[in-house]
């Protein structure tokens, strides 16, 4: 199996450069990175996750999606679109992999959007698999395994460097100019570090979390459990774990007037929001409860019952980490499925 | 602490003082312990825990809690606590008469963040161990200082003091001299202005508008924020361009200028880690220096310097003249 | 989509010179939603205004902007001639392209594109204008006047003459003030009690005034038309309504030494008394301090002898609540305490006396019964010498820095009156100047100085210092012959500052009427409004507003009474519409905008609230009383929710003009 | 801020004046005939309380490389209060500015009396010069407005 030295790490990526734009995680603090445009001599984060979700790079927060302008009291439309450049996520891990599936099934089923297909176009994913998860790592609940992610170009990490499999033509291509960068090596290390990972996720706290309570067709026994007024009295309302999260996929389309033409732009909004999904007679969902309901309902039920029981949630473990009051997927999974058991 | 409060709580109960109780309940790793409402005293036992993790200003749920009809709530304040709550009460925010308070004393929060930022991680549980934290992870035992991974906020306390409450558990506190606390703003003043300028840029720019350090404000409490409402003009849901991101944390820290107690609510929950109390800390530092020492939320009284005003206040010319430029 | 007019005016050359109106109509007209756009020599002129009136019939515009001269000269002309089309004349904007254009550049290029951007911010701002509608309240036709010195009785007395109900609230037991207290009153000097008293004796008699003396104002709430006064009515111990004044109690009130204030302490009164002979009401008031039957219980003379059964030790302070239409502010001043002036040995010296205490020595029914005598030995002074300016026109540590207006005059006075009745007494004055505008006033000091002999001194007193043998020896300097004096004096009379009533301060919180940092009452504006406080509906009448001698007071007590009669003339106030108000569905109640409010129009209200999931909710919200607001806007950027908002000057509307502006 | 054909910085600058000293002493200059630049453009307020820190961003925002703020002299105010008001409002966010780095000679704040026409020109004229001197807003401008 080809084999990248953690010494060549830099040349790899510096090659790689030159036929795409590379995005590396950057550690902007300790334990806390983010992905940067990759520059010869970045140094690459060793952390496990970057704070935001690699899901930024096909679906951003802002996206000027057409403008009009007003000229001679005619309205023009302005079309902002153009063929985006090639690029390549680097450091991606299992979780974030998955999401992209996730977030396929909603953007790319008719009707497509084209803004996100053309990022999805040009965009590789080059995972990494995990060394050091974290207390807040459930991947595996939703049966991903963080030895051997999805992705275009799987990175198995060793001590010393990673083992490289392509795993689509696009991969093929990416490693194509890249070789000489390349060693030969056999199997044993890869299965020795793809080993070590699974004996840790077992070891995680959130192991044995259990999703048979959940998916499609669990509506009628969830909706009106009594636990979510407990479980969510203490949300404030914010919309930090929707936009950490790899797999939320809503956005609201709003105009903003530049004084010379009115730029028509979406951007991520969140189910947490009161104001969010306005429409006549405001919001549907009146109280905190009903909003915060909707996120995990949607993740956990309305989802699967509309993919084929796929989850809504790779188990980032990013909202465990980042909650203001530390309330999350985790926390109502457990409750939700204790009642279960008591019922 | 704990085992006091937790009495203290179950008796009020029982003698029907209270009706309910706000408190913290426990979590998956000890650090991640989230505010609860307990009615019972079955789930005091069970879920009820005050620890150096239980940071949350549980003040801002006050405002919900005592509207509601159905008797008093008891609410544990630590001294930060204690000074958002007055300061709602200003406001007419809270109902003084449907809350009983229990001034507890803190020795200071400890910040998950930090401990990690020391290299510890997949943290499993905290034991407290006299000066130290055990901590153990999924890699094996560590041990920290507990000193050493105070909240950023705690180590800039501005006292121990509860300015309002009902009754206390343990020794009233004093307060602490400003110096620390604004040292931070000191030394950003100091810099030139492109500096600060790079700086506020690098750290806002992060900023992806969750609104958590808005929902989590306890001065932040207005029935419809001017950024949720299209009327107001500046309504935004995302920074679409990075002026959006100064003008957000501007106009926020304006409108609570005057009204922050300084609680670093706001730092805390930051997923992007932006140093937000250093906006809300100038302006009370400018307002110390230009109108003279005010503490938002010392009494229910005090005129906010913004709404108040002498003859022969500065011009705004000074911040032209103050410093270099 | 909204119609609106542009008409651009030539203002004849002002504007057409520099500014390219042809140009400027034509481009504002292709902005959207302009339906006209055209221009005209005079817009201003019958036939511009015609040209708009038909415009917005013919076109059903929604609104007009005007590039013309200042708003400030003819918004209300514009605002007519809409009304009279049928426009809602608050849809009306102008664009200031004369005096902010036209008039203050040359490059003709420049100014067009300026009067452009101009025009189309006011475009951008009409299209938010909403139809506003002037709020109208009613008006109480009473007036209370604070104060029952010569100010008060004079505007009392305009108001009634005029057919309004006026009460005065006097503090003390009688009406007359520090004028009943004058001897003589300059230029003409006659007596102040001749010309006072029959005004006294007229404010008793009116029908239309109603005198409650011994009274002061408590609270008063309410705004201008509609004010609620509580009015404490003082115990004296005596029923007013069965009084006749006939004075037998205090002829026989056993105790007899009780300094009497209108003497300023000079002589004694009893426990109980008539303030002075012709007071008003001529009613006896009890003083509980000094009444055996109140402190002890002992005596009970009084009652006894009181044919009419008028004394009632057991009487109780009553509060009495009206409605009136305007409050006049009449508090009048004091002399300040002189006593901190060692220099002048005031308390050191009972030869050393004020002006006001010269006044009671020189009056018939002072102590002296009006002869001049030393109050130390009750012998005639041969030398008497006048200080000038003691504690006006000083440092603030010192004493006041204004000038107190009325020393120089009534000195000159003093000085001249002691002349003539005892031509062999030397008078001295100290001045740092002699100020006399006003009528007859030179004339009047030339007089004093050269037919009466007075030695004017320019020049400060240094030191009084009593001697041995009873006399005071004055030490001063003579700026013009530049040497030190020492006047040997055995009288030494000190021309005291003037101050505002300690009890304006107090009123003016209640009324929110704003004071300046002397405490006289802020006028709403010096020169336009001198008579009128800032805040609607109070008035300000004589010394409170600021030093003035009897012939200034009086004629401004009689304009004060023209602008309350002129209030109390309508039957309904309208409004300006472009006031404050608060969206209560935003509002927290958190009361930022009642505190920086300066007329405080916002008052709160708990409210009940229906909300989206079907619960009611109390909340505490904002209510401003649009008959109060003056639209000033500090409460609409006190608010941090936005729910505070200025009809006319709203958040849109102004971010609307900077956009235009900007882009 | 925009950019003339030859090139030389024209900027645009926003002046609130109060209705009634500031904004009427601009008239006195007008009626004086005394110059003050053109890219000055004022916008009328009841009051210098009635700006509220929005607008002064909402103008940087749009393309504003200067805002001016004129209003009675302390204690001259028409309401009595309102200018005590906005210069604690104004002091707080130009410090606020200040210490996030935006040029300090931005923003200004002067009190212009009705009479003051001459003084209004002058003021004018010296902050026109100033922002020219400081160049394009680039620190506080909205890419989007960018002409």
């Amino acid at each position: 199996m080809k084999f990248l030295k953690r010494t060549d790490l830099d040349r790899f990526l510096t090659a790689a450069a030159e036929h795409r734009t590379i995005y590396v995680p950057v550690d902007e603090e300790p334990n806390k990175s983010a992905y940067r445009r990759y520059k010869p001599g970045t140094p690459v984060s060793q952390g496990l996750k970057t704070t935001r979700s690699a899901k930024d790079f096909f679906f951003p927060q802002t996206e000027n999606l057409v403008g009009f302008r007003i000229e001679d009291k005619k309205i023009k439309i302005l079309d902002p679109r153009t063929e985006h450049e090639d690029f390549a996520v680097f450091g991606v891990r299992a979780c974030d992999a998955r999401s992209f599936g996730i977030l396929d099934k909603v953007f790319l089923s008719e009707p497509v959007d084209t803004y996100y297909q053309n990022r999805r176009r040009h965009g590789l994913i080059l995972t990494m698999t995990c060394r050091r998860p974290a207390e807040t790592c459930f991947c595996t609940a939703f049966g991903i395994d963080p030895a051997s992610p999805e992705g275009d170009v799987v990175f198995t990490e060793t001590a010393d460097g990673w083992y490289i499999e392509p795993k689509t033509e696009g991969g093929r291509d990416f490693l194509a100019p890249l070789e000489e960068f390349l060693e030969e090596r056999d199997d044993k290390g890869a299965d020795e570090a793809k080993a070590r990972t699974r004996a840790i996720m077992e070891k995680l706290p959130l192991a044995g979390l259990k999703t048979d309570s959940f998916g499609g067709g669990k509506t009628k026994e969830l909706f009106d459990r009594p636990e979510w007024a407990s479980l969510s009295e203490a949300c404030i309302g914010c919309g930090t774990c929707t936009f950490v999260c790899p797999t939320c996929q809503c956005y609201d389309i709003r105009d903003y007037d530049t004084g010379r033409e009115v730029r028509r732009f979406r951007c991520w909004d969140s189910c947490m929001y009161s104001d969010f999904t306005k429409m006549a007679g405001g919001n549907p969902r009146l109280t905190q409860k009903e909003r915060f309901r909707q996120r995990f309902m949607h993740k956990l039920v309305y989802f699967p019952e509309n993919n084929g029981g796929e989850f809504g949630c790779v188990g980032c473990g990013r909202c465990l980490a980042s909650c203001p009051i530390h309330m999350n997927i985790v926390k109502v999974m457990k409750t939700l499925s204790e009642g279960q058991d008591e019922q | 602490m704990q085992e006091m409060m937790k009495k203290r709580a179950k008796t009020l109960l029982a003698d029907g003082t209270v009706s309910r109780v706000i408190g913290w309940r426990r979590g998956e790793f000890s650090y991640d312990v989230t505010p609860a409402v307990f009615e019972t005293a079955e789930e005091i036992d069970r879920d009820f825990v005050f620890d150096a993790f239980c940071g949350a200003n549980v003040s801002k749920y006050l405002i919900r809690e005592s509207a509601k009809e159905d008797g008093r709530i008891l609410a544990f304040l630590k001294p930060c606590d204690a000074f958002s709550f007055n300061q709602l009460l200003a406001e007419h925010r809270v109902r003084r008469e449907n809350v009983y308070l229990i001034g507890i004393p803190c020795a200071g929060k400890a910040d998950i963040d930090r401990i990690k930022k020391a290299g510890i991680d997949g943290v499993t549980g905290i034991a407290e161990d006299g000066e130290d934290f055990v901590v153990s992870t999924v890699y094996g035992d560590e041990r920290v200082k507990q000193a050493d991974v105070l909240a950023e906020r705690c180590l800039a306390c501005k006292s121990k003091r509860h300015p309002v409450y009902d009754e206390l558990l343990g020794e009233e506190g004093e307060d602490l001299p400003d110096d620390v606390r604004f040292a931070g703003v000191a030394k950003l003043e100091a810099m030139t202005a492109e500096e600060r300028f790079d700086f506020w840029r690098s750290e806002l720019s992060k900023c992806i508008r969750c609104n958590a350090c808005r929902n989590v404000c306890p001065a932040c409490t207005c029935e419809n924020c001017v950024f949720d409402n299209p009327a107001s003009g500046i309504s935004q849901k995302a920074a679409a361009d990075p002026f959006e991101e100064n003008m957000y944390h501007i106009i926020r820290a304006f409108h609570v200028a005057g009204r922050c107690t300084d609680c670093g609510e706001c730092s805390r929950v930051c997923p992007e880690h932006i140093p937000l109390h250093l906006l809300n800390r100038k302006f009370i530092k400018d307002i110390d220096e230009l109108y003279g020492t005010y503490r938002a939320g010392e009494d229910d009284g005090t005129k906010n310097p913004l709404t108040s005003y002498t003859e022969g206040d500065a011009e705004a010319s000074v911040v032209r003249e103050r410093g270099r430029a | 989509m909204q119609k609106i007019g542009v008409f651009v005016c030539h203002c004849g050359t002002n504007i057409a010179a520099t500014v390219d109106v042809k140009a400027v109509a034509e481009a504002l007209g292709r902005e959207p939603s302009v339906a006209v756009s055209t221009d005209y020599p005079y817009m201003c002129s019958e036939s511009g205004q015609n040209l708009i009136k038909d415009a917005i019939r013919e076109h059903a515009l929604d609104g007009v902007v005007i590039c013309s001269c200042s708003p400030r000269m003819h918004e209300n002309t514009f605002r007519k001639a809409a009304a009279q089309a049928g426009l809602n004349p608050y849809m009306v904007e102008i664009a200031n392209i004369r005096e902010q254009c036209s008039w203050i550049h040359k490059d003709k290029e420049e100014a067009t594109e300026k009067a452009i951007i101009l025009g189309r911010a006011a475009i951008a701002k009409v299209l938010l204008n909403a139809p506003l509608t002037a709020g109208e309240s009613p008006v109480t036709k009473r007036a209370l006047v604070i104060g029952g010195g010569i100010a008060g009785i004079q505007t009392a007395l305009d108001i009634a003459e005029a057919g309004f109900p006026v009460d005065i609230v006097e503090k003390e037991p009688t009406i007359g003030g520090k004028m009943a207290q004058l001897d003589k009153t300059f230029p003409t000097l006659d007596c102040a009690a001749c010309i006072l008293t029959p005004k006294m004796v007229d404010c008793a008699q009116n029908e239309n005034i109603r005198i409650l003396s011994f009274s002061e104002v408590e609270a008063v709430s309410g705004f201008v038309g509609n004010f609620t006064v509580k009015i404490r009515r003082k115990a004296r111990y005596v029923d007013e309504t069965k009084c006749t004044g006939c004075g037998l109690c205090t002829e026989k009130c056993p105790v007899k030494k009780v300094p009497n204030e209108f003497n300023l302490g000079m002589d004694q009164r009893r426990a109980v008394y008539i303030p002075f002979a012709q007071a008003v009401p001529k009613v006896a008031r009890i003083d509980p301090d000094w009444c055996n039957m109140l402190k002890n219980g002992k005596c009970g003379l009084c009652s006894k002898i009181c044919t009419v059964g008028a004394i009632d030790y057991k009487q109780q302070d009553t509060i009495l609540e009206e409605q009136y239409g305007a409050i006049v502010a009449a508090t009048g001043y004091e002399p300040i305490k002189v006593d901190r002036y060692d220099e002048y040995a005031y308390t050191q010296s009972k030869d050393v006396i004020t002006s006001l205490e010269f006044e009671r020595l020189t009056n018939a029914a002072g102590p002296t019964s009006g002869t001049l005598l030393r109050p130390s030995d009750g012998r005639h002074p041969h030398t008497i010498v006048f200080i000038q300016c003691v504690g006006s026109r000083c440092t603030p540590e010192k004493g006041k820095t204004y000038c107190s207006k009325i020393c120089c005059m009534y000195t000159a006075k003093h000085a001249m009156l002691t002349r003539e009745k005892y031509p062999d007494t030397d008078v001295y004055v100290f001045y740092i100047d002699v100020r006399t505008p006003g009528k007859n006033f030179d004339e009047f000091y030339r007089r004093a100085a050269e037919e009466y002999g007075v030695h004017y001194i320019k020049g400060a007193v240094g030191k009084v210092a009593p001697r041995a043998d009873g006399t005071l020896d004055v030490q001063g300097s003579d700026l013009l012959m530049n040497e030190q004096l020492h006047i040997r004096a055995d009288l030494v009379v000190l021309a005291a500052a003037i101050e505002p009533s300690k009890t304006a301060r107090p009123l003016a919180t209640m009324l929110t009427a704003s004071m300046d940092t002397n405490d006289f009452f802020t006028e709403a504006h010096p020169k336009l409004r001198p008579v009128e406080s800032p805040t609607a509906g109070i008035f300000l009448s004589g010394a409170c507003q600021g030093p003035k001698d009897i012939p200034e007071t009086v004629s401004q007590a009689s304009a004060c009474a023209a602008k309350v009669i002129g209030l109390l003339a309508k039957d309904k106030l309208t409004g300006n519409p472009c006031v404050a108000h608060s969206d209560e569905w935003m509002c927290n109640g958190c009361s930022n905008c009642a505190s920086v409010c300066p007329y405080g129009a916002i008052t709160y209200e708990d409210r009940d609230f229906r909300m989206p999931d079907r619960t009611t909710k109390t909340r505490r919200v904002a209510i401003v009383n649009p008959a109060v607001c003056q639209g000033c806007g500090a409460c609409t950027v006190a608010c941090p929710s936005g729910a505070m908002d200025l009809y006319g000057f709203s958040n849109s509307q102004i971010m609307a003009e900077v956009d235009a502006i900007c882009k | 801020m925009q950019v003339n054909e030859n090139e030389t910085f024209v900027p645009t600058i926003v002046a609130f004046c109060c209705n009634w000293c500031s904004y009427a002493g601009a008239d006195l200059s007008g009626t004086n005939r005394l110059q003050y630049p053109s890219n000055i453009k004022i916008i009328r307020v009841p009051c210098s309380c009635r700006v509220n820190p929005m607008f002064i961003l909402r103008a940087f925002q749009r393309g504003a490389d200067g805002v001016i703020l004129c209003g009675c002299h302390p204690g001259d105010c028409h309401y009595t209060t309102g200018n005590y008001y906005a210069r604690r409002r104004m002091t707080l966010l130009f410090s606020m500015l200040d210490y996030l780095g935006i040029e300090r000679g931005r923003t200004r704040v002067e009190w212009v009396s009705a009479a003051e026409g001459q003084k209004f020109a002058e003021t004018m004229k010296s902050f026109a010069a100033e922002i020219a001197a400081l160049g394009p807003n680039r620190r506080l401008e909205d890419l989007r407005c960018r002409k």
